[in-house]
């Protein structure tokens, strides 16, 4: 089992998640999360000002998959993150060492 | 600093600077001492004096509250979304000071030239169009007609703000503000003085010609038409509609903004009804300030429940917008009406809104994000016929069906088709022109990743509990 | 969507549109015009004339003020959880606009029956109720007689309000709504019709009867002994109490709110405490506001200043409570009481509020989310009997006990009693019977999962960069 | 409870316990009825009566939205950090308070002793400082002179909140606290005296002595002056200024709420100018009001039409102080002045506002949260010296050198030499005494984790949809 | 040292906190998250419409504990956080390779 | 490759933000949690009543760094983070299995 981590562009959270309904995987978790990366961020006004800001929001989607599976979900997000310019985000993937789903209290890979 | 400033108009705005000053001179010049700018001559000790100072303090304050319902409109920025509020609210507060200046300058002149006011004649203007007052100057500069100009210049910045609910979410800001000068030199005033200047609108030969006592026609149904041709011309914002044509869910961000704008509204439109007597001795005022409230929370009532009956939950939210179509219905017909017919006007202005809804969004597709067409364009024109319908003739002769007379309501309808057919026409018009040169629209990146980051160069809330790290850009 | 509507309305509520048909057919066929609907037999350019018009202008503004309240009653949400605030600002909405409704149909004629106002006598009534002026029909349609409706009827509205701090957070909305025909057609408007319709409370024998200047005890005493009622039987909210019986921890989403509703309602309290007057030319209006804003600030100040010496932290949320309870306390006194007395009442209606919450919270045992029972109830029957103590003799010949006078103190003290007696009583009943029907208190699902999803179908605040994703259901 | 509350009390502020007990009895005691309390004498059903009533009407409502611009003035904190804004909104509370309560014991007094109002004569006082009505107590319990009390305690509120504004977000609460006996006996009420209590600024003998119709030097200059130097005498916020002297970004929470707050308090400053005529008989109030409006329309457009050329973003926050400053410069002058004037004011204050900000933040390198000093204190100067300058002479016999006459200029200009050496002068006194006593800044620990949590026990935002999990502590 | 990651109803969190903290397991983190998952979500109402919300408020706990608590405490968490109805959420087991306590610069099992 | 996450102070986000990005690590997610450690909390008020609050606020900095750079960067953090009071918080690592970058498609080490 494995665990991805996708950091992405609000905008694109919406496709990204249909796109993933379409395959199958409907068990995320999303949450909100302010991005530092290579791009040197938007530039805001404050009280007549200009600043460089460079902490942008960002989306990070969590979503447990079988093995088998992984590859597949990561392209498809990688393809409907992409929009070609900087900020576009990063995929990571972890070892999940054990799941358990709640309600049934199942375990291990009964848990998709 | 100074030098910078001076670069930067000298670079490229040198003309407008020597346009202003040009006007301030020539504003100095043109000022003349004919009238009676102080209230020396107005005012005396006697009865006419006496009643005129009261009459000037409750015109005053009444008009005070009136801009003070600029608040309860930036309020209903609670129904957009988080990232495009600060656009919203600044286009109601461009109507509130930009609009008012644009007013002050010529549509003012255009409005109410040749009217009379407590006594005073204000120059020249003839059914169609007036043509005295600009900027206050010359023989305009006398307390009764500067107190006539601020009561209506706080009721006109309203059309920007009744526009702004509509084209929300997704229109350019030069394209707002370029339109708001010839919203308020032409289509506004022109209106405004077919009816309250007494014009042709106002001289029917039906009835005792086209009555509007607090503007459903002259600022809600202009507003409400021009809004929707705005809408129309923007097209619908981005995820409000499915590819099957059924509609997307875009929620607001802060359903309590629209409660407490939608009170507050209330509060300030019962100054506004009852302020349009102008008079303090027309004590007639009670009875349209009860008017007022009573239609209103009956719109409020008839939505609530239908939201209800249809949904399950109590939608408070349309609730609110059930309550402002309540208070647009009766701002035409309320100092002509009984009590029990506000209740009515009130309940239909509920109905009339609920209808709106589901045939601008569903049947006509166009997307209205505050629902502006609805409670103040369809209630607007509605609030036209009800006076038709409901004058029980007690006051200024008006009497509508009730009392068996019809023609009224022709003159009434006669006004719903003209402001229809002017707003939307000009509208129309207006919006093309700009689509195809600047265009009115802004970019898909600018509306997905938000206006107010985009166009005001900040979002509007910041609720992190750390900041986030900065470093000033080089100019 | 119009067969729809029809569909819905056939299927389960053809009944309450038929009856309310009816309503309009009979409105329409009882209009008289015996009475004076346009003021222009009330109103002369004499001095009796222009003294009425002042005062028309003096009531309708400060009536206008009056319905502005609610918004700061609104705004005071900001001290409920951040799921629930929806509930509560729809409950202060539904006192604004279906509590007058119910009032105007009913509990206007029950309260003001057989008074004068004016210098108009208003139709039949007793010293216990009063049934002239129902829906402003007949020679209710008059422009004083609709005046006074209008101040009374944004009076009313507050009665929802102050009832919805305690019930908050917990209450079913059908409850909720149904109380209301009862309390405002009942409960409120007799014991108002006993002191300010001047009912036999008014005619005691012991001072000069019973007085209650701006409504320490007809609209706050009567409120916060309701509201007591009501929170007690819905019990505490889930985690209110511990098992050990002390108090947890539930704090409110926005503190903020809390300090702009308070300083707006001291604003509209001014407004309500003067015009109180009823008459322009009463111009003890004055001291009436000064003692207002005396007594409130000084409140405000005694709880900050407690609230810093018992815990260490200027707990601005308490201070806005103190704020509260001195302008309740003053509102029955405001007029019969010297600068330096209300000082005094301020700052013992702050020791009231700090009291009072003690033993509301921790010895009775009932939840009062915003502390609507210490700042209304308690501070309501210390507001009646303050004037008892304080009076000065100057106004209206009322003299408590500083004159050395111990009658009017009596009666104050025999309007409290009544008070909790009548509005606890019928509370119990109401509330009783409510619980056994359709019952009061929401699910427990509901409460933990916030009561504006599950009953209004949004959340309040919805502040996501990105929206979810969404899809219509299938109707 | 009742015990422990003693137990604090007596611990230790036993004594002010007795010192608030003598003091209610020496009210009581003093006490006399010398004058006209419940203004029986005063009104009469006569021409001057029913003026005189009418005044009380204007002067009384145009005081209460005097005091509904805290509301605007708590809004404002939307332009600083969460963590604070709590911390900033009872700086605002307590000017509304308490401020108004020491104005009541004596700053009322020293300004106003002597001074007549309405025909009616207040006690003593010479041209440098007045000496009666200490708490109202007297002769001063009179409708009139209370009501020249009411309306000035409101306008006095504001000396605090404009304080507030600079040295938000790092100052002890105590020290905020303490300033407020000496600002509100000495600096403030003197200062007024000179002017609005006919002291000797107002009797100079250029022009016709220093005016100021509605506070530009009395309140704004004063208020500017003291909050720059408190924000001075603190130093900037931690992140304010970089290591290389360049502005940091620290910005605010809530942009909407700054336009709530500014729209808010237009509305209030109309009330508050055209209710400076003190006399419903003097109709160029009218022109005030249009002026005041006009003005602060120029100034907002001014800064947003200038920071959209600098920067490219309509910043709408910088409008919205664009919008106080005209409204700040037209205080006053906007009864002497023609509606060409006021556009040629605020268009000058727009600019007289971003050339302070960028000389105060960029030069001096004083950090001013708000831009406190910018609009209040730079422009209150402008507003001071454009009487001299565009005063018309027709109101007033007040000429500027629009009309070719510079003494009335030269009034004005000691008026603004000595506001600056009076405020600037006592100010670095007390904020030094201050500083080197109880300290005037909080620890560097409070600032970065918040001033709201620290000093008043909470945030005042809680948004969480779960509360985290408490337990009480062992008291 | 294992890194658990609870994903469970807000209404629960309080319950599950008070559990943990009597087992002796005071460290851990909290945050919001929006859960998709099996749960096809509520219904909620907009400008007069029902509308199927399927991304719902949840409470992310994450704590590292020592491996050999683990069971125990993945057990106390699915226990309280358990309703039976759909929507409970998942419990996600990691492996920590490091971990450091800042204020004393201990490492390893040592942060506990 | 390994995933650094570190919870820190709010107060001293900025400086190790500054401190990483000085080392040449300008990648990274933040995100705002809500932390219960053995620091037992301060005391709020509330309606007049002191209460202890047993939950705080805090940062999560979550940076995906090269194996080599790990011992560096996690030395960076502690070094900035360190006020050495109670509630400074913990750093902990993970292994990542496997990482891409959105906007190029590249996998593993060349994503930094
Ligand atoms: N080393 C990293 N560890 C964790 N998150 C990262 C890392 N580098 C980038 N990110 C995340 O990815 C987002 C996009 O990265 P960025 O470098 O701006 O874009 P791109 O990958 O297109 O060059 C950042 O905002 C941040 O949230
Ligand atoms: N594969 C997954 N990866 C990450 N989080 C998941 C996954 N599946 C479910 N979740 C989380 O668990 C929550 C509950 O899941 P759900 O399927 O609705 O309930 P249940 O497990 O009771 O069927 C979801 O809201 C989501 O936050
Ligand atoms: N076992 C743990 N798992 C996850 N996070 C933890 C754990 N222990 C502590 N933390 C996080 O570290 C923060 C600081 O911990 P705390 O014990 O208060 O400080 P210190 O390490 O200085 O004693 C906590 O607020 C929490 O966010």
């Amino acid at each position: 089992m494995k665990k991805i981590e996708a950091i992405v562009r609000p905008e694109r959270f919406e496709i990204i998640k249909d796109a993933l309904s379409d395959l199958g995987y409907d068990g995320m978790s999303v949450s909100e999360v302010k991005g530092h990366g290579n791009y040197k961020g938007v530039s805001e006004v404050w009280r007549g000002k200009r600043y460089r800001v460079d902490i942008l929001p960002k989306i990070k989607i969590e979503l447990v998959v079988p093995d088998k599976d992984c590859e597949k979900v990561i392209q498809t997000i990688v393809d409907e993150a992409k929009t070609g310019t900087v900020g576009d985000g990063r995929v990571f993937v972890f070892d999940v060492a054990d799941a358990h789903r709640i309600r049934t209290g199942e375990k291990g890979d009964k848990i998709f | 600093m100074v030098g910078y400033l001076y670069n930067i108009l000298k670079r490229k705005h040198i003309l407008s600077v020597v346009i202003f000053v040009m006007f301030l001179i020539c504003f100095g010049a043109k000022t003349s001492w004919a009238s009676d700018p102080t209230g020396e001559h107005t005012f005396a000790l006697d009865f006419r004096g006496v009643d005129m100072s009261e009459s000037f303090s409750w015109v005053l304050l009444t008009g005070f509250t009136i801009l003070f319902m600029q608040v309860g409109f930036i309020f209903l920025g609670g129904f957009l979304q988080a990232k495009n509020v600060l656009s919203y609210m600044t286009h109601c507060f461009l109507a509130t000071t930009l609009g008012a200046l644009i007013y002050l300058a010529a549509g003012f002149a255009f409005m109410f030239g040749g009217f009379e006011f407590l006594g005073r004649h204000l120059g020249g203007g003839n059914s169609f169009i007036g043509w005295s007052g600009f900027l206050l100057l010359g023989e305009a500069y006398d307390v009764r007609t500067v107190m006539l100009f601020l009561f209506q210049a706080v009721v006109a910045t309203f059309i920007g703000s009744i526009i702004a609910g509509a084209v929300a979410e997704r229109m350019k800001l030069s394209a707002y503000v370029i339109s708001f000068f010839f919203i308020y030199t032409v289509i506004y005033p022109l209106y405004g003085h077919w009816i309250w200047g007494e014009g042709w609108l106002f001289n029917l030969p039906f009835g005792v010609g086209v009555r509007d006592f607090a503007g459903s026609g002259v600022v809600h149904a202009i507003g409400g038409s021009i809004a929707f041709v705005g809408a129309y011309f923007l097209g619908p914002r981005i995820g409000k509609y499915k590819e099957d044509g059924t509609p997307g869910f875009i929620p607001g961000h802060n359903v309590g903004y629209m409660i407490l704008g939608t009170v507050l509204l209330a509060f300030g439109w019962l100054g506004y009804d009852a302020g349009s007597t102008l008079a303090a001795g027309d004590l007639r005022a009670s009875v349209v300030a009860a008017n007022t409230f009573i239609a209103g929370a009956m719109g409020a009532v008839t939505v609530l429940y239908y939201s209800y009956l249809k949904t399950g939950a109590a939608d408070i939210g349309e609730a609110c917008n059930g309550f402002l179509a309540g208070l647009v219905a009766i701002s035409a017909s309320c100092a002509y009406v009984a009590p029990w017919a506000a209740v009515s006007i009130g309940f239909l202005g509920g109905v009339v809104y609920v209808t709106s809804v589901w045939f601008v969004e569903r049947k006509l597709k166009v997307d209205d994000p505050l629902g502006a067409v609805s409670v103040h364009g369809a209630n607007g024109l509605w609030g036209l016929l009800s006076i038709g319908v409901f004058a029980d003739g007690t006051y200024g002769g008006v009497s509508g069906l009730i009392t068996g007379n019809g023609g009224q309501l022709l003159s009434q309808f006669i006004a719903c088709i003209t402001a229809i057919a002017w707003a939307g026409g000009l509208g129309c018009l207006m919006y093309f022109v700009l689509k195809i040169t600047i265009g009115i629209r802004v970019s898909r990146r600018v509306e997905l990743t938000g206006l107010d980051v985009n166009l005001h160069g900040t979002p509007c809330y910041r609720f992190e509990a750390a900041g986030p790290a900065f470093g000033p850009e080089p100019e």
